[in-house]
């Protein structure tokens, strides 16, 4: 008799840190009960969550790779297991496996590249990964550009990070907006794709695009517009999952399955893709 | 080759099952079915059981483990492999093919244990079909069923059955049942096939072919109107995805029994409207879309995603079982020009 | 064989398609083999004869696709219907699913269907059936002409045809037939007389089978709920799989109650289970129990009648007589 | 997920005694959810309460757990407490420790684990709770008044002595009921018309009553607070307004054999008529069954001699839409028929009278102008056989009779008896009964005066049988007591009938969704607590449509149903009870079974348009519950299969962790 | 005597009006009953699904109990009219599914009848203790 091993079972995570980032949405730090991190990632590796009598979800890992110490997850409240985890308090177990699908090409195709960074609301989450590997490794990477768009100010994830950290970077451009005037702000207003548009950007970049999918298809169109080659976009997906590992058949679109052969799709893999999305 | 007369079919029974787990097709009141051998069971003549086998590597649910949960901790209380070995005998040529496609899922990067687990403690001893019902179209997709494989491959005929081991599994198990059975030639065997392989060609579903479909063909027929038409009817229960043999696609769900929360897995079906439903929508909302995606992921996914090998055996089940008869031939028949 | 014959009901549905009354017909279209029919929406005549069918095969229920086809569109669509799916129809319309208006209804007789697992258990690698001199002919690959007692593969359902008279209609093919006095209780009381030991365990033996295809339920003209109970996580009682005895019990039982004066008994679930659980033997209790306690009757025998479990009378017997009055019939 | 804190009860030692309260705070810190647990003495104390509000602030509870007496006790304590500290009300589930469990069982430990049991219960109930709040809904300040019988007068003085407007529909041409046709009234023998008329005319000259008399009700919708009723006013071809009640066209109508229903058919009117002097409105109506101007066309007498002008032979049915806070149902009753009581005689002799035609012989405005003088004959009766409980308390023959008593009968027959003894001390007066029921302030002296100052000869036993023969009744009868036939030579036989609710009672019931017994009494919302009041919220009974009973009865519950309303109307708006039912659109199939079962008719129907899931647009019929009439019975929520329907406060998401809970 | 003495646990659904208050007043009276029964509190005995006493079978009940005011004198005026006609086309249908008949029961408890109520218990929790534990509508997940 022996225990049977499975990258179905996950392990016990704790949450040790809370942090409120929006109205609704809340950044959990995630160790094992030793206090070691769960499991070494890549950046857009993404990692089953659950809440066992709840339920269980991916969700994109956001802290860095090269954070060594634990794992990060930005979590909007959208639904029940999301809900429960909103009200966990620090200290709460959770549990976690992963990783899982693939990765964000950041030690092959991106290296030597000028960035774009291009999010919309929680769509920073699967970014920020990303975007603190290349902070890491500046040099491997050329000049950056982060346009970051939410609803409103309080409604913009990691705003501490950006003020305190991103901006202050040398190479890194961040270009901050939200959808509607607000008295304090005094950054830009008006919606992504037209902030990306109004930039104009040279093309000899790599894009990295994630946001709700409206933002997608207009800032990919607007990207087009200067210029801009769909080889050049990446972009992330999320369909419902189930066990992360391309086995349980829910998440494909055509044959690729999003757990496994995604989340990180370049825009013209897409097109590839059946209009099923 | 080795035989024994159907006379001693029993004593073979009783030898295996004295060892291991033995599971045989027996007929019930709701058609055959594998049950475990007791002593008293008659194996059925019927061509095929039911459910199909996929059921001994991938129950309908299981066990996947146990939480414990209590104030904020949460305890992990793993499943218990089972070491036993187990025989499955008299599976037919498609379902021993279903095991293949099967494997081609579970068995891929990352292993998916539990399935492995039964893989490797199970043998299959398979039979050989003689007499294809009208819904048999196994051969479109290459299947020689009178040459069923497995880990023994079994022939029946008027008077015995010949066993030939196909891999050192079934070679072991043969070995030790060398006091039951006797060498034989594979005359009777390979006449028995040849009259067979005859029937087989006068089946009327003989001239199906699958060759439109395929490695690479998602876009020829994703957006096909067709479905549309061939969806009308379908009433979006399970049953072909229940009692086809290649269908996998499992949903995990946690139960919370009072005590502790198990996690288990179960089958599920892409028919189901909830399948793929998230808070926040649905990618495949109607039937069609639903309906679509079963017959492409037999027709063209499986098959892009797997070297050209369809994810269909042709064992005619969900032809038998559903509800509303719209099934995998009619599909391809529509979309793949066959006449 | 069929009183009205393939050739009127083409000719029929071809009509009111070319008068402008109706503009799709909900029928019956021919499979594979000659059992294997499927309901269908037919637009145009040319449809209706190339795969129209009319046979011993004809079974299904179409409440479901009438359901439907009647949400679609403003115009009219045509189904044909036997008198048990009258029932079903009637039913439907007591509980509002669709607007009568959008339905135009062509009555056909019906002699009874066969029932395609009953055949096979005689003959494999049919050919075709057929039917010669009021017997079932199976021509098969291996043994040749086999011939059937109509009676031994009638549909268990259609061997206790509870009614040959169509419950509605806006048109009727053929005559009309009557109100029969089934012996369709009799399963169910031979259950009664067993002793629950041997109830339990035929249950538990029969219900043991199920695979949660829910073929039973998206089948059934009474389930037509927007969201069932069981695929509702919010329900509480959401069960996708088997995962124990005690699920396929629930399942059952919890389905059979939701449809307590409102099943028809149109045997449908009963057809549709791969796995051949009788049911509709669930069913009947109910429908023997509402009988013998509240007065005869028969769900979808009228249109906006009042179920008994939505009703009452100060002089129902108590639950703890129900019970007792099931073991007096034992 | 909620904070919920807990809070155990020691209740001195009524539960500290057989359950370890301290034990039982502890268990209850390790349920999801609980974030505060601890015991005290007396919870529902100010200092106990002081706890639980400071426990809310300090640990930012979301629901709390009152480990305590039953919920009947102190759920309201606790949910005020809760409110106090700007917590939900309805965020407070109270687990019953002490009726259900310190008094009932002996030992600590059995005590213990069930009240743990009980209080994880509790927690996996309020877990679920969502903060509820009471609908409300505005008030329109006007009464309806259906029946201007006694019943309906006094509710509706009262009512409108309180300031409220109240409309009284009556379906005969005058208010004044059961009560105007009666002589005297028991126990005191006060003339009838004497204390009624005055009444009567308080209501006519009352500026907030108006009177539609000679109409009847013909639609009801809405709910408490927010009734619209159609009133149909039935033509009555003279212009109330006009007709000044001289009388003159009454007199010159030529048309003369009209059975007058006033005095029971025992003498004619005219086609055109006022039912009787004191009527209010004092207004003439034409019967049109009757009337040969209408029904031929010639005539017009009444034209000609009305100086007013109010005859107006064109007059229609017309309909009054008009809206009202509350409705009183006072439609009284009716002697029931005796067509099916052959063995009296009553079809074949006319000396053979029921009790209300009885009072009408015997008063001075009827038939007789007050003189006791046979129908038959109009001679004077020497010997009266009164028969009581005919067709009431008919346990063995409910084909024609009630099974209940109708509780008036004893009186009024000794009333006649002793009447009859006083004013014609020559006759002869027999009651037979079969129990004398006289349970009322001044009755049994009443009946003991008929008995022995009066010399009424009280038999106990039935009659038999009553055969006419020539001019007598030969009454055939049974003396229980001295057990003996009987067989008296009577000249009048008085049938003390039953009384049964008015016919028009059934098909109100139906309008008001308001229920009724099985012989059609209206149901009183409780029937000790709230006695006149209808299940039906808004809708009030008072009279004998309620229940048999006699005029100091009808007239205090009267009153009592006047103060409801007026209860009810003094409130500009209603706040109703927030554990209502409520129908989740979409999972809702439209199919009506909820409705079905709905003993408030709280659910209506709309057809509402949903996006489909393909974009295409859908027409679905839904249910929608109007939470101001819903009860909160939850009897739809089982109906509905679909499980649309639930009961907020008790889900059924609830109820199944409650049931989890205790099967852990 | 007997080590492992089985205790069955009884879910009793109680309707508030009455059967609740009955329980009540039994618990006034300080009238006696077995502490496996667990009350759960319905505004009305047509509140209790099916699916709840399943459910309660199903998480490891040994018995349950439906009771409500009388008939006729339900405070919804008719709730407890569906009850007995729900609950006695289920227990008859639980019946014919070969489950005991005495594991479930409705009773009619009134809000003055403290003692029916503890009787009704003792008698109720006996009987299932002479039937033994629920095996039937068991779900062997939720055993212990």
């Amino acid at each position: 008799m022996s225990i049977i091993n499975d990258s179905l079972i996950p392990v016990i995570g704790v949450v040790t840190d809370i942090r409120i980032d929006t109205p609704d949405v809340k950044t959990f730090r995630v160790v094992t009960p030793d206090g070691k991190k769960a499991f070494d990632h890549k950046p857009g590796q993404c990692a089953m969550l659950s809440i066992p009598g709840v339920g269980e979800a991916m969700f994109s890992i956001t802290s860095s790779p090269t954070n060594t110490e634990f794992m990060e997850f930005s979590i909007k409240k959208c639904g029940c297991l999301t809900q429960w985890l909103h009200a966990m308090e620090v200290g709460q177990q959770i549990t976690i496996r992963g990783p899982y699908g693939n990765a964000f090409p950041v030690d092959t195709e991106f290296v030597g590249k000028d960035m774009l960074f291009i999010a919309g609301g929680i769509g920073l989450a699967p970014l920020r990964s990303v975007i603190n590997y290349c902070r890491h490794y500046r040099d491997k990477y050329g000049k950056i550009d982060i346009v970051y768009g939410s609803r409103s100010m309080e409604d913009l994830v990691d705003y501490k990070e950006i003020i305190d950290e991103w901006v202050k970077d040398d190479g890194i451009d961040v270009h901050l907006t939200i959808d509607r005037e607000q008295p304090e702000w005094t950054g830009h207003v008006g919606f992504v794709p037209n902030y990306v548009k109004e930039l104009g950007f040279d093309t000899n970049k790599t894009a990295i695009l994630c946001g709700p999918p409206i933002m997608i298809k207009f800032t990919l169109a607007g990207l087009q517009e200067i210029g801009f080659d769909k080889t050049q976009v990446y972009t992330t997906m999320e369909l419902r999952m189930k066990c992360g590992i391309g086995k349980c058949g829910r998440c494909n679109i055509g044959s690729k399955y999003v757990c496994k052969d995604g989340p990180v799709f370049r825009c013209d893999q897409v097109d590839e893709l059946p209009d099923e999305y | 080759m080795r035989k024994i007369s159907l006379d001693k079919l029993d004593q073979l029974f009783a030898e295996i099952s004295s060892k291991s787990a033995l599971y045989i097709p027996v007929d019930t009141a709701a058609g055959a079915k594998f049950e475990k051998y007791d002593g008293t069971k008659k194996m059925s003549d019927a061509l095929n059981t039911v459910r199909s086998a996929k059921d001994f590597f991938f129950p309908q649910t299981e066990n996947l483990v146990d939480f414990k949960v209590e104030g904020k901790t949460i305890e992990i209380k793993e499943t218990v492999k089972e070491d036993e070995d187990f025989v499955v005998f008299g599976v037919r040529a498609c379902d021993v093919k279903s095991f293949e496609i099967l494997d081609r899922v579970f068995l891929a990067d990352p292993v998916d244990n539990f399935y492995k687990n039964r893989r490797d403690h199970g043998i299959i001893v398979s039979m050989a079909c003689t007499r294809p019902a009208e819904t048999c179209f196994c051969q479109t997709f290459g299947i020689d069923a009178t040459a069923p494989a497995g880990d023994i491959e079994c022939h029946k005929t008027t008077d015995a059955v010949y066993l030939e081991a196909k891999t050192d599994k079934g070679a072991k198990l043969l070995k030790s049942l060398n006091a039951l059975t006797e060498d034989a030639d594979a005359s009777a065997v390979e006449a028995q096939k040849a009259q067979t392989k005859e029937v087989f060609k006068k089946l009327p579903l003989a001239g199906l072919d699958a060759s439109a479909f395929g490695d690479g063909k998602t876009n020829e027929f994703f957006n096909a109107p067709e479905w549309k038409t061939l969806s009308e009817s379908c009433l979006g229960c399970g049953t072909c995805t229940f009692v086809c043999p290649t269908c996998q696609c499992y949903d995990i769900k946690d139960f919370n029994t009072g005590h502790e929360v198990k996690r288990f897995r179960c089958w599920d079906s892409c028919m189901y409207s909830d399948f793929t439903r998230m808070a926040h929508g649905n990618p495949r909302l109607t039937q069609v879309e639903r309906f679509r995606q079963r017959f492409m992921h037999k027709l063209v996914y499986y098959p892009t995603n797997n070297e050209g090998i369809f994810g269909c055996v042709g064992c005619g089940r969900c032809m038998a079982k559903c509800p509303i008869n719209m099934n995998i031939v009619k599909v391809m028949k529509k979309l793949g020009g066959n006449k | 064989m069929q009183e009205i014959k393939r050739e009127d009901l083409i000719a029929k549905a071809a009509q009111l398609l070319a008068d402008g009354t109706v503009d799709r017909v909900i029928g019956w279209k021919k499979g594979e083999f000659d059992y294997d029919v499927t309901p269908a929406v037919f637009t145009t005549k040319e449809e209706l004869e190339n795969e129209f069918v009319w046979n011993d095969f004809c079974g299904a229920n179409f409440s479901k696709y009438i359901k439907k086809e009647a949400e679609k569109s403003e115009s009219k669509v045509m189904a044909f219907l036997k008198p048990c799916d009258t029932y079903s129809f009637n039913q439907l319309l007591t509980e509002y699913k669709f607007d009568r208006e959008k339905v135009y209804v062509v009555g056909v007789p019906c002699n009874g269907m066969l029932d395609d697992s009953k055949i096979k258990e005689s003959a494999s690698g049919i050919s075709s059936v057929t039917e010669e001199n009021g017997k079932v002919v199976v021509d098969t690959l291996y043994d040749g002409k086999i011939t059937l007692e109509r009676a031994d593969v009638l549909a268990e359902r259609c061997a206790n045809c509870k009614s040959k008279k169509h419950a509605a209609y806006d048109e009727l093919l053929g005559t009309e037939g009557e109100v029969l006095d089934s012996k369709r209780f009799d399963e169910v009381e031979k259950l009664e007389k067993m002793t629950p030991d041997e109830r339990f365990a035929f249950w538990q033996n029969e219900l043991s089978r199920c695979i949660r295809c829910n073929a039973c339920r998206n089948i059934c003209p009474a389930c037509t709920c927007e969201k069932c109970v069981f695929d509702n996580p919010a329900s509480g009682v959401e069960n996708k799989a088997i995962s124990d005895s005690f699920e396929e019990k629930m399942f059952h039982i919890i389905r059979a109650f939701h449809v307590v004066g409102r099943c028809t008994d149109c045997g449908e679930c009963s057809r549709v289970c791969p796995q051949n659980i009788p049911l509709h033997l669930l069913n009947r209790k109910f429908i023997k129990d509402i009988n013998g306690f509240y007065g005869e009757y028969q769900a979808g025998a009228e249109v906006g009648s009042r179920a008994p479990i939505v009703d009452y009378t100060k002089e129902d017997l108590e639950p703890s007589e129900a019970v007792e009055r099931g073991e007096e019939n034992a | 997920m909620q904070r919920i804190g807990v809070f155990v009860c020691h209740c001195g030692t009524n539960i500290a005694a057989t359950v370890d309260v301290k034990a039982v705070a502890e268990a209850l810190k390790s349920e999801p959810g609980v974030v505060f647990s601890t015991d005290y003495q007396y919870m529902c104390s100010q200092a106990g309460q002081d706890i639980i509000k400071n426990a809310i602030a300090e640990h930012k509870l979301t629901g709390i757990v009152v480990c305590s007496c039953s919920p009947r006790m102190h759920e309201n304590t606790f949910r005020k407490t809760a409110a106090a500290a700007g917590l939900n009300s309805y965020m407070v589930e109270i687990a019953n420790i002490r009726e259900q469990c310190s008094w009932v069982h002996k030992d600590m430990p059995t005590g213990t684990e069930k009240a743990i049991i009980l209080g994880k219960a509790a927690v996996a109930k309020v877990s679920l709770n969502a903060p509820l709040t009471p609908g409300e809904s505005p008030v329109t300040k006007r009464a309806l008044v259906i029946g201007g019988g006694i019943a309906g007068i006094q509710t509706a003085l009262d009512i409108a002595d309180a300031g409220f407007p109240v409309d009284i529909v009556e379906t005969k041409p005058t208010i004044g009921g059961k009560m105007a046709q009666l002589d005297k009234t028991f126990p005191t023998l006060d003339c009838a018309a004497c204390i009624l008329t005055p009444k009567m005319v308080e209501v006519a000259q009352n500026e907030n009553i108006r009177i539609f008399s000679y109409s009847e009700v013909t639609d009801i919708k809405g709910f408490v607070g927010n009734f619209d009723v159609t009133i149909k006013r039935r033509a009555r071809y003279v212009k109330e307004d006009l007709c000044t009640g001289c009388g003159a066209c009454t007199e010159k109508c030529p048309q003369k054999k009209v059975p007058n229903e006033f005095n029971l058919g025992m003498d004619n009117r005219r086609a055109i008529y006022i039912p009787f002097a004191q009527a209010v409105p004092k207004v003439a109506t034409i019967d049109p069954n009757y009337c040969t101007m209408l029904k031929t066309g010639k005539c017009g007498v009444c034209s000609k001699v009305c100086t007013a002008g109010a005859i107006d032979y064109q007059a229609k049915d017309e309909f009054v839409e008009e809206k009202y806070g509350a409705i009183v149902a006072a439609t009284g009753f009716n002697p029931i028929s005796m067509d099916k009581f052959d063995e009296f005689a009553y079809s074949q002799s006319p000396d053979v009278v029921t009790s209300l035609e009885f009072e009408r012989l015997m008063n001075a405005a009827g038939p007789t102008a007050g003189t006791l003088l046979r129908p038959s004959d109009h001679e004077h009766p020497h010997t009266i056989v009164f028969v009581q409980c005919v067709g009431s308390r008919c346990s063995s023959c409910a084909e024609k009779g009630k099974e209940y008593c109708s509780k008036i009968c004893c009186m009024y027959t000794a009333k006649h008896a002793m009447l009859t003894r006083d004013k014609y001390p020559d006759t002869d007066v027999y009651v037979f009964y079969i129990d004398v029921r006289t349970p009322g302030k001044a009755f049994d002296e009443f009946y003991r005066r008929a008995v022995e100052d009066y010399g009424v000869h009280y038999i106990k036993g039935m009659v038999g049988k009553v055969v006419p023969e020539g001019k007598k009744l030969k009454v055939q009868a049974s003396d229980l007591l001295a057990n003996k036939q009987l067989h008296i030579d009577a000249d009048l036989v008085v049938l003390a009938a039953a009384i049964e609710p008015d016919k028009s009672a059934r098909p109100l019931a139906t309008m008001l969704t308001a229920s009724m017994d099985t012989n059609d009494f209206f149901t009183e919302a409780h029937p000790k607590l709230r006695p006149v009041e209808s299940p039906t919220a808004g809708v009030f009974l008072s009279g004998t449509c309620q229940g048999p009973k006699d005029i100091p009865e009808t007239v205090s519950q009267a009153g009592a149903a006047a103060s409801k309303v007026i209860g009810l109307l003094s409130k500009d708006k209603l706040t109703g009870n927030p554990c209502v039912a409520h129908s989740d659109e979409n999972m809702c199939n439209g199919c009506s079974t909820c409705a079905n079962v709905c003993p408030y008719g709280a659910i209506t129907y709309q057809d509402k348009e949903f996006r489909m899931p393909d974009r295409t647009t859908k027409m679905r019929r839904i249910a929608v519950v109007n939470e101001a009439v819903c009860q909160g019975c939850g009897c739809c929520t089982v109906a509905c299969m679909s499980g649309a329907m639930d009961l907020k406060g008790f889900m059924n998401k609830q109820i199944m962790a409650e049931v989890d809970a205790i099967c852990k | 005597m007997q080590v492992n003495e089985f205790k069955p646990l009884i879910v009793a659904f109680c309707c508030n009006w009455c059967s609740y208050a009955g329980a009540d007043l039994a618990g006034n009276n300080r009238l006696n009953y077995p502490a496996e029964v667990k009350i759960v509190r319905v505004p009305c005995s047509c509140r209790v699904n099916p699916m709840f006493i399943l459910r309660a079978f199903q998480k490891g009940a040994d018995g349950v109990i439906l009771c409500g005011c009388h008939p006729g004198d339900c405070h919804y005026t008719s709730g407890n009219y569906y009850t007995r006609r729900r609950m006695a086309l289920l227990f008859s249908m639980l019946d014919y599914l070969g489950i005991e008949k005495e594991r479930t029961r409705v009773e009619w408890v009134s809000a003055a009848e403290g003692a029916k109520f503890a009787a009704t218990m003792n008698d109720f929790v006996e009987k299932v203790i002479s039937l033994g534990e629920n095996k039937r509508l068991e779900d062997l997940r939720c055993k212990k």
